[in-house]
């Protein structure tokens, strides 16, 4: 009887150890040293749209804050050059699928009742920070669609409370979060897989890392929608991507 | 005993085996101290949450020590967020109200006493009794699951208004499965306290023993059978109400959440809901509620200061009444919960008038104690002075119904701490008093030990003063238009308040403190106490005729016979000053005849 | 002990009423019209209930001062008149009491309630959402824009779900974070909720109602003296119950004029 | 300490209580404790006759509740769509009232046969069987009218009166099954011969209790969906 569990495992144990080898070599990211990049600005062309100022007049802490510096909504930012900010560059087709989470841990910072960055992009599984400096109270309570697997959350974060260091386990294009506390504040989170890339205040961005192929770049503006240009990378070097997304 | 007899205790002799005598226990007295030990538990577990809250409100930044054990998220670096602090005082109130001013002074004393109080043997029903005290179990373990479920416990309020409690998560934390699971117990402990009922009612009509009229009954199974017909009718009430809130959240139902409401941006999938709805089906409930917690208090008491004041109340009759009158009544007030709740404004003032009539039988009982006291011989023990300060505190708390009666000055104190001092000074002082005395003075009956009297006096006298610090500042707070149920106060004519907050906390804290007296009191006594005589404090009532603790079947095989009123003290008879009821002699000045 | 009971009680009342006596905490000044009414009311429940509270609980203390410990050879008595003497008193005195206490109330809520306001009254209305007050004015048309809760959005702070760009009536709205009203002029405001229910205090104004979702509510009232007053929500709303509270200007007309061009530029 | 008398030895006929409000202990000892008999004639009032009309409070107060819900939520409702019930439904009435009828048969031949009068002809069994049946027919009958909606496309959360529609009906289904399982319980009592009447008589005023429910919740549920 004894012997008989005996010759069992060891015959599941050497085929365990196989499956365990080969998962291993299988996961083996791409190695993405050796590769190019993506590269690119994104414009607004036309008149852009009126952000509205922000009464932060509720909140006496929050008012305060924009004292000299009145707030406005962000929802289309337009720097120097008519470039467009907080527009999140991803590749949507073409990647193999073995790309590892980034390995960086940014911040979303709760500040003068504004989200600051107004967009944060992240891979799948990529921890980041909820951070306040604000000496009020906050609730964030990002509202993923349920349907797409990731669970909502809704915690209150009192003035100097430790960090909420969390991650996305799905893929979502993009995920509002806000504050119920104070109703203005507003942003995204872009939870996307392989490299990406959120534009600067003029409007350029480059993404790194991105092994010899092609792709499918897509850009994602939260109002204006999203636009998408095919690019050829080859080892090494940086492949270009322009787009120019039309005002209302 | 008759072996065909429908008796209960005909149908079970003593179990011997373990579970049988003290888990799964069909003796009534069993039952009774299995629901003052949850109560106990409850009690704690509120207290606790009542101190984090306080320490909380008065100091709102800073960590309180180990408060990250309570909740895994509602605590970071041990400060409170605002849903924990909602949660907390959510689960203290749903704690407090069902679990111990319900269990304690209507479900255990009554289970203990009531049959020995009426000459039976056991509740007519003893499975339906286990099963009453199992199911309430059950709910509290369903309750207090919720803080481990999910985003924690519903942060709704023990009203749970709708539709912040019928929409889901997205109203906030706690608000899907917490809400789910507070209505699945809330239901339970529903079918729990209707078994309940179902025992007390039949008992006290059918059960009575030879001689024992209805009038002959003592006063605390006046308050039961009383309090058993109110939770009868607001029970079966309150369980439907949350079948309903239960489909709202489970199958997409819409009997409570109106249309195109629009929540984080999101529109409801909901139509045509009633908002009120809710409010009305909870407060038809509600309302007595507040009466089953404070009507067996007041029998309590009643029984307590006869004995100890050595003469009948003035009249016995008149305070059954007047009990009866507070039942009837608390039916048709409910509405002045909801005088700006949007209600038409010609049906606040029509609920005002009953609300305003209530103060009358609430003046009598007060004024038949108080007129009683009048020429009595009254013996200060722990259980008296406890008698006496439920008086007190039901004076205090009953002035301030006053104004919440009048729609008009509503406007100014709906929901602001004066509603908390006026709620806490009726239904739950008086009602812990009245728990307090009834334990100091029955205690002996129920474990055969006698409690510590100077501990109990020293215990009344912190608990009484604190009490007094802690709610009655709470009236200024509520003039001054402190709103209840803020976890911190922003608003700035809020700011000079914070300081009286800070007093009612330390008084809170130092009140708690004071009830670890009691606590070793009752363990100590429990264990290490002097044996217990028959009938230590002279009574005349049956539980004083039959041992400490009683037998099994209560009087042991025997069957007693009533011959008197319940109280006949203050008459020369040859036990002393006091007449037992089922004494056969004949003495001068006792009442006998019904 | 009696005794020292005794003396606690009466104690505890006296201090108890003391604060009352002396005013420390009082409800905030009232600006509104119709608040007097109120605070009459309020000035005499506390009369009666203050003289009821300190006579019932110095009676209490009294008699356990007077009727404690077994006094050897004394018999016990009873109350003269029984029990019938002191239910007619409770009936009659407190009873008589309270119906006068409730029918002067009749006075203080039908001036609010039932009432109906001018017809020159100023049309404002209040949004409670979770947690704050938005607040829409007509702008010159006089008409509010019809709500549309599937465009509502606070992302794009469209928090009343107005169509500015096809609704001729919500083109001219003004929607603001803050109340402001001219003082001396009525108001009728109408409530409504986006989510749950909420509540609309102004202690200074005298004013309390709950939003009901689904119902939408009118209330009415003149202020009358200018100042920055507070609204806040009494209404267990949700975690930011505590934090849901605008401000109220109470402004002259002139001001008033002011603010509300320049809420209009803001748009 | 007090001494207490137990045994009443001499006492004057006029100390007891008198007729006008009597303890109920008097009837304690009117039981024939031979055991013999069949069923026993218990001593009244017996408290399940108490205890049945408490159980029939609080379900009669459960349905006002919801009664009350109904009125309220279709006076606010702008969303109430009229509702046409299920033919069957009327059938179904007529089943549950026609087991009322044969339980009343059942419990009078029960009374007979308790007298001791034990002759086949008589047997009140076939009786209860007779109303099991047709009370299963009943819930049948239910489950058949909400296949039918079903059909129809209307479900729970379909609009108000749809969701009223299941919750009352199906709550009084339960219930009816909990008598069911009641009943079942009297008949394992008669086949073991200790029966007493008040069980049985207690549980024909729950099953008629269901039947006057039935048809105020027919009444209700056609007047107002």
């Amino acid at each position: 009887m004894k012997s008989h569990y005996v010759r069992k495992l060891a015959a599941v144990l050497p085929a365990l150890v196989l499956v365990c080898a080969g998962a291993v070599l299988l996961s083996q990211k791409v190695n993405a040293a050796g590769g190019g990049s993506i590269t690119g600005t994104v414009k607004l062309s036309g008149t852009a749209p009126h952000m509205k100022g922000i009464d932060m007049s509720k909140d006496p802490v929050c008012s305060k804050a924009h004292d000299t510096n009145p707030a406005k909504m962000e929802n289309v930012l337009v720097g120097s050059g008519d470039g467009l900010e907080n527009v999140v560059l991803y590749i949507s087709q073409g990647l193999t699928g073995n790309e590892a989470p980034s390995s960086q841990e940014p911040t979303f910072a709760q500040k003068g009742c504004m989200y600051t960055p107004h967009v944060l992009a992240l891979n799948v599984d990529q921890k980041f920070k909820v951070t306040t400096e604000d000496q009020t109270t906050h609730n964030i309570h990002p509202l993923p669609d349920p349907t797409a697997g990731n669970i909502g959350w809704n915690k209150s974060q009192p003035p100097a409370a430790p960090p909420i260091e969390t991650s996305w386990k799905n893929q979502e294009v993009a995920i509002p979060v806000k504050c119920n506390i104070h109703p203005w504040m507003h942003g995204w989170f872009v939870v996307v897989k392989g490299p990406y890339a959120t534009t600067d205040d003029k409007g350029s961005y480059t993404i790194q890392n991105v092994p010899a192929g092609s792709y499918t770049v897509t850009a994602w503006q939260e109002d204006l929608g999203t636009q998408t240009a095919k690019v050829t990378v080859a080892a090494g070097s940086a492949a270009k991507a322009d787009f120019t997304f039309k005002g209302k | 005993m008759h072996d065909t007899s429908t008796h209960a205790a005909a149908h079970h002799g003593p179990p011997t085996s373990f579970i049988r005598k003290h888990v799964f226990s069909l003796d009534h007295k069993v039952i009774g101290k299995q629901y003052y030990g949850l109560g106990l538990v409850a009690v704690i577990i509120g207290m606790v949450l009542s101190w984090v809250m306080r320490i909380h409100l008065a100091w709102t930044a800073y960590p309180i020590p180990g408060l990250h054990l309570l909740s895994g998220t509602g605590a970071p670096g041990n400060v409170m967020t605002p849903e924990f602090y909602l949660q907390v005082m959510t689960m203290h109130a749903t704690f407090m109200v069902f679990f111990v001013l319900t269990v304690v002074p209507f479900a255990a004393f009554g289970n203990f006493f009531l049959p020995i109080h009426t000459g039976a043997e056991d509740m007519p029903f003893p499975h339906f009794n286990m099963m009453s005290f199992w199911t309430t179990f059950v709910a509290f373990c369903v309750m207090l699951l919720s803080f481990f479920v999910g985003d924690g416990p519903t942060l709704g309020g023990w009203t749970q208004y709708a539709p912040l409690s019928a929409v889901g998560a997205v109203a906030g934390p706690g608000q899907g499965s917490g809400v789910i699971i507070w209505a699945t117990s809330i239901a339970i402990f529903c079918v729990g306290q209707l078994f309940g009922a179902l025992n007390f009612i039949p008992n006290v009509l059918d059960l009575r023993c030879k001689g024992m009229s209805m009038w002959r009954l003592p006063m605390p199974t006046w308050a039961w059978f009383i309090t058993s017909c109110m939770g009868l009718t607001s029970f079966s009430v309150l369980m439907p109400a949350c079948i309903l809130l239960i489909l709202d959240h489970v199958a997409g139902t819409s009997f409570f959440v109106a249309s195109n409401l629009v929540i984080n941006d999101q529109l409801q999938p909901h139509s045509g809901g009633s908002t009120l709805l809710w409010q009305h089906l909870f407060w038809f409930f509600g309302h007595p509620e507040v009466y089953i917690a404070i009507v067996p208090g007041m029998g309590i008491v009643s029984h307590v200061l006869i004995t100890n004041m050595r003469k009948p109340m003035l009249s016995h009759r008149v305070l059954v009444y007047s009990m009866g009158a507070l039942a009837v009544l608390s039916y048709m007030v409910y509405g002045h919960h909801m005088f700006v709740s949007g209600m038409n404004p010609f049906s606040s003032l029509v609920f005002s008038f009953p609300t305003l009539l209530i103060t009358i039988p609430s003046t009598v009982i007060v004024l038949v104690w108080i007129g009683s006291l009048y020429g009595a011989k009254l013996r200060i023990n722990a259980a008296s002075l406890f008698a006496l300060g439920f008086i007190s505190m039901f004076i205090t708390g009953g002035v301030s119904g006053f104004f919440l009666a009048q729609p008009s000055i509503q406007i100014l104190l709906h929901a602001t701490y004066f509603v908390v001092a006026h709620f806490h000074f009726t239904m739950a002082i008086a009602a812990l008093f009245g728990i307090f005395s009834g334990t100091y003075f029955w205690f002996p009956k129920m474990w055969g030990r006698m409690m510590n009297d100077n501990l109990g006096k020293l215990h009344f006298w912190l608990t009484f003063i604190g009490v007094y610090a802690i709610f009655m500042p709470m009236h200024y707070l509520g003039l001054a238009g402190n709103v209840r149920r803020y976890q911190a106060f922003v608003v700035d004519y809020m700011q000079p308040l914070v300081g009286v907050h800070q007093f009612i906390t330390i008084a809170a804290l130092f009140t708690g403190a004071v009830q670890l007296i009691f606590i070793y009191n009752f363990i100590h006594s429990r264990f290490w106490g002097e044996p217990a005589p028959e009938n230590p404090w002279q009574g005349t009532s049956l539980e004083w005729s039959v041992p400490s603790p009683p037998p099994h079947d209560n009087f042991g095989g025997k069957h007693p016979v009533v011959y008197h009123d319940p109280y006949q003290y203050g008459v020369q008879s040859s036990t002393g000053d006091y007449l037992m009821q089922d004494s056969p002699e004949q003495v001068k000045g006792a009442q006998d005849e019904p | 002990m009696a005794k020292l009971l005794a003396v606690t009680i009466v104690v505890i009342a006296i201090l108890s009423a003391i604060p009352i006596i002396r005013n420390t905490w009082h409800p905030l000044p009232d600006v509104s019209a119709h608040g007097q009414a109120i605070d009459d009311q309020l000035s005499e429940t506390m009369w009666e209930a203050g003289i009821s509270f300190l006579a019932s609980q110095i009676i209490l203390a009294w008699f356990i001062w007077r009727y404690s410990g077994n006094r050897p050879g004394e018999k016990t008595k009873t109350f003269p008149g029984g029990a019938t003497g002191l239910v007619a008193a409770a009936v009659i005195l407190v009873g008589v009491e309270v119906f006068a206490l409730g029918i002067f109330g009749v006075k203080a809520w039908a001036n609010i309630y039932f009432t109906p306001p001018g017809a020159d009254a100023m049309p404002v209305q209040v949004q409670a959402g979770q947690f704050a007050f938005y607040f829409r004015y007509t702008g010159p048309d006089g008409t509010f824009g019809a709500i549309h809760p599937e465009m509502l959005s606070e992302a794009n702070q469209n928090f009343y779900g107005i169509d500015t760009d096809h609704d001729s009536d919500a083109k001219d709205d003004i929607v603001t974070a803050e109340m402001a009203v001219p003082v001396n002029r009525e108001i009728r405001l109408l409530m409504h909720s986006k989510d749950v229910s909420h509540s609309f205090y102004v202690p200074a104004l005298r004013i309390h109602q709950d939003f009901v979702p689904g119902l939408d509510l009118q209330i009415h009232f003149t202020a009358t003296k200018v100042g920055r007053y507070e609204i806040v929500c009494s209404q267990l709303c949700g975690l930011g119950h505590y934090n849901m509270k605008a401000y109220l200007s109470v402004l002259s007309q002139d001001d008033f004029d002011a603010w509300l061009k320049k809420q209009a530029a803001l748009q | 300490m007090a001494t207490t008398i137990h045994e009443p030895p001499k006492v004057e006929e006029r100390r007891l209580p008198g007729r006008g409000s009597p303890g109920n202990g008097d009837f304690r000892n009117l039981v024939p404790s031979d055991g013999k008999l069949p069923a026993v004639q218990d001593y009244a009032p017996a408290p399940a006759k108490t205890g049945i009309w408490v159980v029939l409070a609080a379900i009669a107060m459960s349905f006002a509740a919801f009664t009350s819900a109904l009125i309220v939520r279709q006076g606010s409702a702008m969303d109430w769509h009229h509702l046409v019930l299920p033919r069957i439904l009327y059938l179904n009435t007529l089943v549950l009232l026609a087991s009322s009828v044969t339980l009343e048969i059942a419990r009078r031949r029960v009374a007979v046969f308790m007298t001791g009068a034990r002759t086949l002809d008589l047997s009140p069994a076939r009786w209860l069987y007779v109303t099991l049946c047709l009370g299963l027919v009943f819930v049948a009958g239910q489950y058949a009218a909400w296949q039918q909606l079903r059909s129809e496309g209307l479900y729970l959360a379909t609009n108000p009166a749809s969701s009223f529609f299941y919750l009352l009906t199906a709550i009084h289904a339960m219930h009816v099954l909990g008598g069911l399982v009641g009943l079942t319980y009297v008949m394992r009592k008669l086949y073991r011969v200790v029966l007493r009447r008040s069980t049985l008589d207690t549980f024909s005023y729950y099953w008629h209790f269901m039947g006057i429910l039935w048809v105020y919740l027919l009444l209700l549920l056609w007047m107002k969906l």
